[in-house]
């Protein structure tokens, strides 16, 4: 059962008070450049996605606290969390992301 | 002591002869339809003991007679059911059930009866049957797998399912501590004492009736005192402190990731009267520990030898048990075979007790040990280098007459001369594995130890502490030292506490110096073949020693292939007495070392845990949630037909004393349409949004636009998923410029306001919108038909509902008969239609005054059944019936709720995907069948070309077929393939009863094309 | 490979089994195949099996981590079922249950494929339209179901709970009667050692390091027991997809996640066939041992850890109580957990890639076991005649280019 | 209003007598009005003009409330407060706040029968309600104004310590659920059924 703490309101609970909404820094580009988004990108957008074995950049809620969204590091094999960070930053430099995935490691929103 | 030959006097010896019996009472308990007696403090196993009963179950496989051989939860063998009717519960260990009152118990597995049980015959073709044969052979005829299967499956199983629902209750807990320990012997308590003395919040949970584990069977003395004593004053204490939280018939049966533990407690087990006063059977706590300290002890390994699976064979540490505390004996006259020390102990105690010993046989050559000493002292007969190779039996195998013992060497066959003990129970001990198990749940890594011969964990991974016998620690100073050390660190670690500790703050203890154990795995027969005698390693499933070297010869060498091949530490036991036994057994067929074979994964739970008890108090009437609209006690007694809707429960429809479902929804169709009716709607979801951005939201979350609509006006929108397909719909009606209101579908409400929340924070964090979801706020019903306005019109209030100042699309705030409403005018009836919200305290009240207001205009309460006929008379659509997630607003025909004009929504850059943008997709059509009373099937599909059988092409499926009451035909709506390309065409249906329904492809709209009903 | 019958384990018996040989070689490695595959689960081994049977390919090698038949083949519920509402999914499964029926025969191993039937329960309004549909649809293709009405529910499983006044009263089924279950380590056993017998090296504890390629096409992999060519690289590692083809620089739509299981202790028989509620989210059956087999939901999060974790136990085993009221009092013996490989749409990936010589079968999400003849069948085709099979095409990494989903979710929410 | 038919989400079982073997008392409080308060702590006109028409100031601090007069302020979300005030004052004060907050971005909406009020009380109503929660109710930090979302039952709700001796908790969940949390609530708190956790104990048996 993995204990999660919330960056946000610091309310401590289990995955249960939680929800998990995946892979982070996917960006969006309908949102960027939405006149020009080819199938490629719109393919990975929607479906490729990072599923590294070991450190995982993902989004979580506090559903059951303060209902925000943020940002954790969270190794998928030992499933402990490494951090946590707000949903409006971007990836902390600190740890060394999946190398196959470096093309999308960008936040989930340009601009931000 | 009549009845209970077998029971001892009182305070024999060393004054602990059956310490925990309380011999003043007698309690009845029935084993097999015999009555017998026991006293307060025994468990079943011990009973039977005391009323000679040996003989107690019988094995899974061969059905060989089968005793108790060990004092708890690794108990293989004695597996009987206790109870009746709907408290019949199979497969409990009889080393663990407390006798109570009035028990009722069964063996299990046999036919007719335990002593004569037919299914010995298995017994007979053992050699038929080694492990595995089932792949091998019952292959032919093909069909015939079911027929011998049918027998397999009843030959399998143990005991058997109650019969009845269960009558008891269960429930959940949860805690927090800071440390938990699990374990309550003598180094769990030392843990928990200096743990609770640094301040922590600690529980101790142990699965026994009473702590102190083997304190009371185990030589040394804390303090120079009986480790009892030191028990027994250490409980006091942390019973009367404030941090401390101890508990007894309570098993850590699971350890989850982030130190969450799982406890069964067995609340009423061991006295099913407190039931009746409210208490649950069973009670699941779920454990956050910041820290656990696992003091579970070790647990005893038989020797495997020729016929080890006699009853009358039994652990030495049990054989000891049962006389301190139990006061009975395991037989009339014993033999203690053993590879190290802590037999003596069990030989020492019997002898204390009086219970005639013939010999103890110890393989090693020159035990040295201090207990060895002892014993010898006391005129133990003791012989050594020497091996139990065969057990002869009397009655059927159920009872042991003798023991042939001979020279042994490790790694040879038996040879020199053979001698027969006379005896009638045999006290085994090839050593003790430390129990490991729920260290290993999660990801504890065990290592392997020469001294133990066995696993202990390897301390690399910091989320439990091992201390004591689970770490491989026996020695009783260095126990007690390591525990209450641990104790302290662990505490440090949780609560951060500075209180000093000094080598003082620990019980001093000794306990006498052991000498080496000597690894048996293996004792062969003595003659020229071993085979045809069968040496045991896993009891309850019945592996020997041969079916896992059978399965190495064929090739299943990973322990995990050997494992599932012979079915090995795979029984309820989850081979607790097996596994080391059976990795020292392949050694040899192998070739290779234990640490290299490896062991398999230890997986939760450690002992069993009830179905019910996972279940909880969410069962029966609380199994899920039930939500309720506020009318929903006049939908009762007003003979709602329910429907379950999400959690919701929703009238279907209502129909009169002497109506079919049929009756009542084709009258309350035709009362909307002929006069009005009244539709409970409350579960539609409400969202508020408000801000300077809620109209640029609602551009980007529904695929038309919001931006341009008028205060007061409502329009119906579509929102997509990202991959384009249609999730859900309704209308919205700006409330003030920076002000919406949202309607989504019933199921949809807690979605949709989620989804609208993760886009506003994740995507778009520079909208200034708050969504705040009102659907429980508001009741709102749907008040529909030609009678409707007359209806709200008969009311008091300050809203003007007529036709000009009340336009379709729009909403009004006001009051109707003094509540406060929201009034809308739509319609998803295609009549004249409004919908009245009013704050859900009103509701009740609201719908009562609305259907008296309606009394006279024949208002009727219609339900969701009405309402899905009624919407598809006139061509609109569900989400969820017309659209499946695969579909999007093009193919329902709903592409004016498209924009072009906009940038971007959700989902528009996935319709532009070469699938979702080809021609010639489904696309919601209307069907109406050649006969009009047909009413064609939910789901049918319609074929491109009819053969005489399948496969044949399917174009597309029926996505909501009814009787039309208004139209007097039935109707249908349908996804096609290039469907409104091919209006006028007729398609055919094939049933599943051989009939072709023929249908014409219509346009989707039956009933007021124009719109004029709603317009007035 | 010495033939399986009673009179030869009756001529076996006499000699007290000392005769047996082993059912697969352990062969080194050679320096080169015509193709290797990777991973020796149940769809690696089928693929390898009908390459050599169908294809005539027997210089072929499969190479596995750890040891044959140990990922999600031997950690699966057993469930053999076709019973899909999507004509694509529906092919492939019913591909692979028809073969199911005689595998034992063919593989001389009895895989006990126990067609006992598999009941889907309708529970709401909206969840029997969306069964009657698929077996609208199931028939029109060929595919043996049929709808039945509660007294049959009844009828076949007599410890459900039938009661008009519960939270989600039967209102019928969806009844499969040749699904059911087949003993999921022999299947792989089973392959294994019909594979072997034509020739396939099957080398367990190697593990792949690294994929080689030269100008877009496969070379050969690097594995822990050395370098082996091959021009033909098919990669079945449910678990371990996104990692295997990130060694070839192919990003997956995939995620992995844990997926919950366990049994009861041993009972004689209660329950005949296999009951699915999806309204309550759980499905239950009962080996030939007497253990209650029960499927739990899956983590909501990317999970490669393998261990049992107790919220989605807890969720299916309080509706299986709900469901079948008689097993209150049994009790949970085991549970664990798998990794397995969710695509977007819930459908498996069988494909070429852009790499030529590059295959891969992964995503079978919770789904896999019953699809192993099929899939083992289409993939060695696909891979022999670098085409996709017919029935293997619909489900090429192709399709979330163009948006041509699979999804089963739609009609009703449908575990597998 | 007065003659307006008011029901409570709870008021059908209202007349129901409660089981006597229950180790908690158990009440539904129907007499408060809610207001759910959206804003920014980081805008300072949003705060002076909710603490104004309020008369309270808004709990910053997660997890807290603050009282004054017949008004309480819930903490709900770092952006969120759910403002409690007698029945029948709800729209005088909705009035006043959205006069106050004017263009702010805030947003005060009424949802005062979105939600009814569980009131649990007495000696064993930290244990009754952990039986439902994860939430460590036995927490030094569960103190007299604590507040706290949570899921109890299955179900989303709020729960506020309102003050010990006898320890009382008020837990809030939406109308829909009332019933259920209710019948669960019975199910959970009868005496033969209590949970000690932690303090003096009687010793187990050794």
């Amino acid at each position: 059962m993995l204990m999660i703490t919330c960056p946000v309101c610091g309310a401590e609970g289990d995955e249960t008070d939680f929800h998990c909404g995946g892979q982070a820094h996917i960006s969006r580009p309908a949102s960027t450049d939405p006149h020009n988004v080819s199938d490629d990108a719109q393919r990975d957008y929607l479906y490729i996605r990072n599923n590294p074995k070991g450190l995982h950049r993902e989004m979580w809620m506090c559903a059951r606290g303060c209902g925000k969204w943020f940002h954790a590091e969270r190794d998928t094999v030992t499933l402990e969390f490494k951090s946590y960070y707000g949903i409006t930053e971007s990836a902390p430099p600190s740890s060394s992301p999946n190398p196959a995935a470096s093309k999308t490691t960008k936040k989930k929103s340009a601009g931000r | 002591m009549s009845g209970q030959p077998y029971r001892l006097p009182a305070n024999v010896g060393s004054g602990t002869t059956g310490r925990i019996l309380d011999r003043s009472r007698r309690i009845a308990f029935s084993f097999d339809g015999k009555s017998l007696s026991g006293h307060p403090g025994d468990t079943v196993a011990s009973a039977l003991f005391a009323n000679g009963i040996r003989l107690v179950g019988r094995s899974f496989k061969y059905h060989r007679p089968r005793g108790v051989i060990g004092s708890g939860a690794d108990e293989p063998n004695a597996l009987i059911s206790v109870g009746e009717s709907g408290r019949h519960e199979p497969n409990q260990r009889a080393t663990q059930v407390e006798l109570y009152d009035g028990l009722v118990s069964k063996s299990q597995n046999n036919w007719p009866n335990l002593k004569f049980d037919i299914g010995q015959i298995n017994s007979k073709f053992s050699r038929l049957i080694p492990a595995g044969f089932y792949y091998k052979t019952f292959m032919w005829p093909q069909s015939a797998w079911m027929f011998y299967e049918h027998f397999i499956r009843n030959a399998a199983g143990l005991g058997t399912a109650a019969s009845e629902p269960d009558p008891d209750t269960y429930e959940h807990m949860h805690a927090t501590c800071d440390v938990l320990v699990v374990g309550g012997g003598v180094a769990g308590l030392a843990a928990a004492q200096s743990a609770a003395a640094a301040g922590a919040r600690v529980m101790v949970v142990d699965e026994c009736a009473r702590l102190g584990g083997l304190a009371d069977s185990s030589s040394g003395l804390i303090e120079s005192s009986p480790q009892t004593e030191w028990v027994q004053s250490t409980v006091s204490t942390l019973a009367a402190a404030e941090n401390v939280h101890l508990m007894t018939r309570t098993i850590a049966a699971g350890h989850y990731h982030h130190n969450w533990c799982l406890l069964l407690e067995r609340v009423t087990d061991h006295d099913p009267s407190l039931a009746i006063q409210g208490a649950p059977r069973h009670r699941l706590w779920k454990v956050r520990a910041n820290q656990i300290v696992m003091a579970t002890g070790a647990l005893e390994r038989p020797l495997t030898f020729a016929n080890n699976d006699r009853p009358g064979v039994l652990l030495a540490s049990a054989a000891r048990i049962y006389v301190n505390r139990y006061g009975v004996s395991p037989g009339r006259r014993g033999v203690v075979f053993t590879n190290n020390d802590d037999a003596y102990q069990t030989a020492l105690d019997l002898t204390r007790a009086g219970v005639p010993l013939a010999r103890v046989v110890d393989v090693r050559t020159d035990p040295r040990g201090e207990l060895v000493e002892e014993a010898r002292a006391a005129g133990i007969e003791v012989v050594t280098g020497m091996a139990v190779t065969n057990v002869d039996t009397v009655a059927a195998g159920a009872k042991i007459q003798s023991v042939k013992v001979a020279p042994y060497k490790a790694g040879s066959r038996i040879g020199g001369r053979e001698e027969r003990i006379e005896c009638d129970f045999v006290a085994v001990s090839g050593g003790w594995n430390p129990a490991v198990h729920l260290y290993c749940h999660t990801s504890g890594k065990v290592k392997f130890d020469e001294d133990l011969q066995s696993f202990k964990p390897d301390r690399s991974f910091d989320q439990i502490t091992p201390v004591g016998a689970a770490n491989g620690t026996y020695d009783l100073d260095g126990l007690i030292s390591e525990a209450s050390n641990t104790g302290a660190a662990v505490a440090k670690k949780a609560v951060g506490s500075k209180v000093k500790r000094s080598k003082s703050d620990r019980p001093l203890a000794s306990s006498p110096k052991a000498g080496k154990l000597e690894p048996v795995w293996f004792v062969p027969a003595t003659g020229a073949l071993n085979e045809g005698n069968k040496h045991f390693v896993d009891f309850q499933n019945d592996v020997t020693a041969a079916d896992l070297e059978l399965a190495a010869r064929e090739g299943y060498r990973s322990v995990e292939h050997i494992k599932r091949y012979t079915t090995l530490g795979m029984a309820t036991d989850q081979g607790k007495t097996s596994n080391i036994n059976a990795l020292g057994v392949l050694t040899g067929a192998l070739q290779s070392a234990i640490p290299q074979i490896g062991t398999t994964t230890f997986r939760p739970p450690y002992t069993p845990i009830s179905f019910g008890a996972i279940a909880g108090t969410n069962a029966g009437n609380r199994f899920l949630v039930v939500r309720r609209t506020p009318p929903y006690e006049w939908h009762c007694e007003n003979r709602a037909d329910f429907e379950p809707i999400g959690q919701w429960r929703r009238p279907y429809c209502y129909p009169k004393p002497g109506d079919s479902r049929h009756d009542a929804i084709n009258r309350e169709i035709l009362s909307v349409r002929n006069e009005v009716g009244l539709l409970d709607a409350s579960t539609l979801g409400k969202i508020e949004l408000k801000g300077p951005d809620a109209a640029k939201l609602l551009d980007r979350v529904y695929t038309n636009t919001f931006s341009t609509l008028k205060v007061g006006k409502g329009r119906y929108g579509l929102m997509l998923n990202e991959e384009g397909f249609l999730m859900d719909d309704g209308v919205t009606v700006r409330l003030a410029d920076d002000h919406f209101l949202m309607h989504t579908t019933s199921g949809g409400a807690d979605r949709i306001a989620g989804w609208l929340e993760e886009w506003l924070q994740t995507e778009w964090s520079d909208l200034k919108v708050y969504v705040t979801p009102v659907t429980e706020q508001w009741a709102q019903f749907a008040i529909a038909g030609p009678n409707a306005r007359n209806v709200l019109e008969n009311l008091d209030g300050d809203i003007d509902f007529s036709a000009d100042s009340f336009e379709f699309m729009s909403m009004k705030v006001g009051r109707l008969t003094g509540y406060p409403v929201r009034a809308f005018r739509i319609s998803f009836s295609g009549e004249l239609s409004y919908e009245i919200a009013t704050p859900s305290n009103f509701g009740h009240s609201l719908w009562l005054a609305l259907l008296e207001a309606g009394e006279n205009h024949g208002i009727q309460a219609y339900g969701t059944e009405a309402l899905h006929v009624l919407r598809a008379e006139k061509g609109f659509i569900v989400v969820g019936d017309e659209s499946d997630g695969t579909v999007t607003p093009l193919d329902l025909g709903l592409g004016w709720a498209v924009s072009k004009k906009k940038d971007d929504y959700i989902g528009k850059r996935s319709l532009e995907r070469a699938y979702l943008a080809a021609p010639k997709r489904k696309q919601l059509v209307g069907l109406l069948t050649q006969d009009p009373q047909e009413v064609l099937p939910d789901g049918a599909y319609a074929v491109a070309e009819l053969k005489d059988k399948p496969p044949m092409e399917m174009i597309g499926q029926v996505t909501s077929a009814y009787w039309s009451p208004t139209v007097g035909r039935s109707i249908a709506m349908a996804l096609i393939k290039d469907g409104r390309n091919r209006l006028g065409d007729v398609v055919d249906f094939p049933l599943d009863n051989g009939k072709v329904v023929k249908a014409t492809i219509v346009d989707p709209v039956f009933y007021d094309k124009e719109g004029a009903k709603q317009n007035v | 490979m010495k033939r399986y019958s009673i009179f030869s384990l009756a001529r076996n018996a006499a000699n007290y089994h000392k005769d047996w040989g082993p059912v697969w070689r352990s062969p080194e490695p050679k320096a080169e195949y015509d193709a290797v595959i990777v991973g020796a689960g149940g769809h690696g081994l089928a693929t390898a099996y009908y390459l050599a049977k169908n294809h005539n390919m027997t210089n072929i090698a499969v190479l596995e981590k750890g040891w044959l038949g140990g990922g999600n083949t031997g950690r699966n519920t057993t469930i053999i079922r076709s019973n899909y509402l999507q004509d694509e999914s529906m092919a492939i499964y019913e591909l692979a249950r028809s073969l199911y029926e005689n595998l034992s025969q063919e593989l001389n191993y009895n895989v006990m494929f126990s067609p006992r039937g598999v009941l889907m329960l309708c529970q709401t309004e909206h969840e029997l339209r969306a069964f009657k549909r698929t077996s609208h649809a199931n028939r029109l293709a060929g595919t043996e179901a049929r709808m039945i009405d509660r007294a049959e529910v009844k009828r076949l499983c007599p410890i459900i709970n039938d009661r008009d006044d519960c939270r989600y009263p039967i209102l019928g089924a969806y009844y499969q009667p040749r699904g059911g279950t087949a003993r999921h380590d022999a299947i792989a056993w089973g392959y294994a050692r019909g594979a072997d017998a034509m020739g396939v090296d099957i080398i367990q504890n190697c593990e792949v390091v690294g994929i080689d390629q030269n100008a877009g096409r496969i070379t050969g992999v690097r594995t822990s027991r050395g370098e082996i060519k091959t021009t033909k690289l098919a990669v079945v590692v449910a678990g371990s997809t996104t990692q295997l083809m990130d060694m070839a620089g192919v990003r997956m739509p995939i995620e992995s996640v844990s997926l919950q299981a366990l049994v009861s202790e041993p009972i004689k028989p209660v329950i005949d066939v296999v009951v699915m509620a999806n309204t309550v989210h759980g499905y239950m059956s009962q080996s030939d041992k007497g253990e209650l087999v029960i499927g739990g939901g899956a983590d909501p999060y990317n999970n490669f850890s393998q261990r049992g974790s107790f919220p989605a136990v807890e969720h299916t085993v309080t509706a299986l109580v709900e469901t079948f009221p008689i097993i209150s009092r049994l009790r949970m013996l085991r549970q664990w957990g798998g990794t397995v490989d969710m695509t977007g749409d819930r459908s498996p990936i069988i494909s070429m890639t852009d790499i030529g010589g590059l295959f891969v079968n992964c995503g079978w999400g919770t789904g896999g076991f019953k699809a192993i003849p099929g899939s083992g069948w289409a993939f060695a085709d696909t891979i022999a005649n670098d085409r996709p099979h017919p029935i293997a095409a619909p489900f090429s990494l192709n399709r979330y280019m163009i948006g041509h989903s699979i999804d089963e979710s739609v009609a009703a929410a449908v575990a597998h | 209003m007065s003659d307006l038919q008011f029901r409570s989400a709870l008021s059908h079982r209202r007349d129901e007598d409660l089981p006597m073997d229950l180790c908690v008392s158990l009440d539904e409080v129907s007499d408060r009005a809610m207001i759910d308060l959206r804003g920014s702590l980081d805008d300072p006109k949003f705060v002076a003009a909710a603490t104004a028409a309020l008369g309270v100031a808004l709990p910053a601090q997660p997890r807290s409330s603050s009282v004054k007069g017949d008004i309480t302020v819930l903490w709900m979300s770092v952006d969120q407060w759910l403002v409690t005030t007698p029945r029948g004052s709800e729209q005088a004060l909705l009035s006043k706040l959205v006069k106050r907050l004017g263009n702010t971005f805030s947003f005060a909406c009424d949802v005062s029968d979105a939600r009814t009020i569980i009131r649990v009380s007495g000696g064993d109503a930290r244990s009754v309600l952990m039986k439902g929660t994860s939430v460590d109710l036995q927490s030094p930090v569960v103190k007299p104004g604590w507040v706290r979302r949570l899921l109890f039952a299955e179900v989303a709700a709020a729960c506020q310590f309102v003050h010990s001796d006898p320890d009382t908790f008020d837990v809030y969940v939406f109308r829909s659920y009332a019933d259920y949390v209710w019948e669960w609530l019975l199910a959970v708190a009868r005496k033969g059924a209590r949970v000690q956790l932690y303090g003096k104990q009687e010793p187990p048996l050794v």
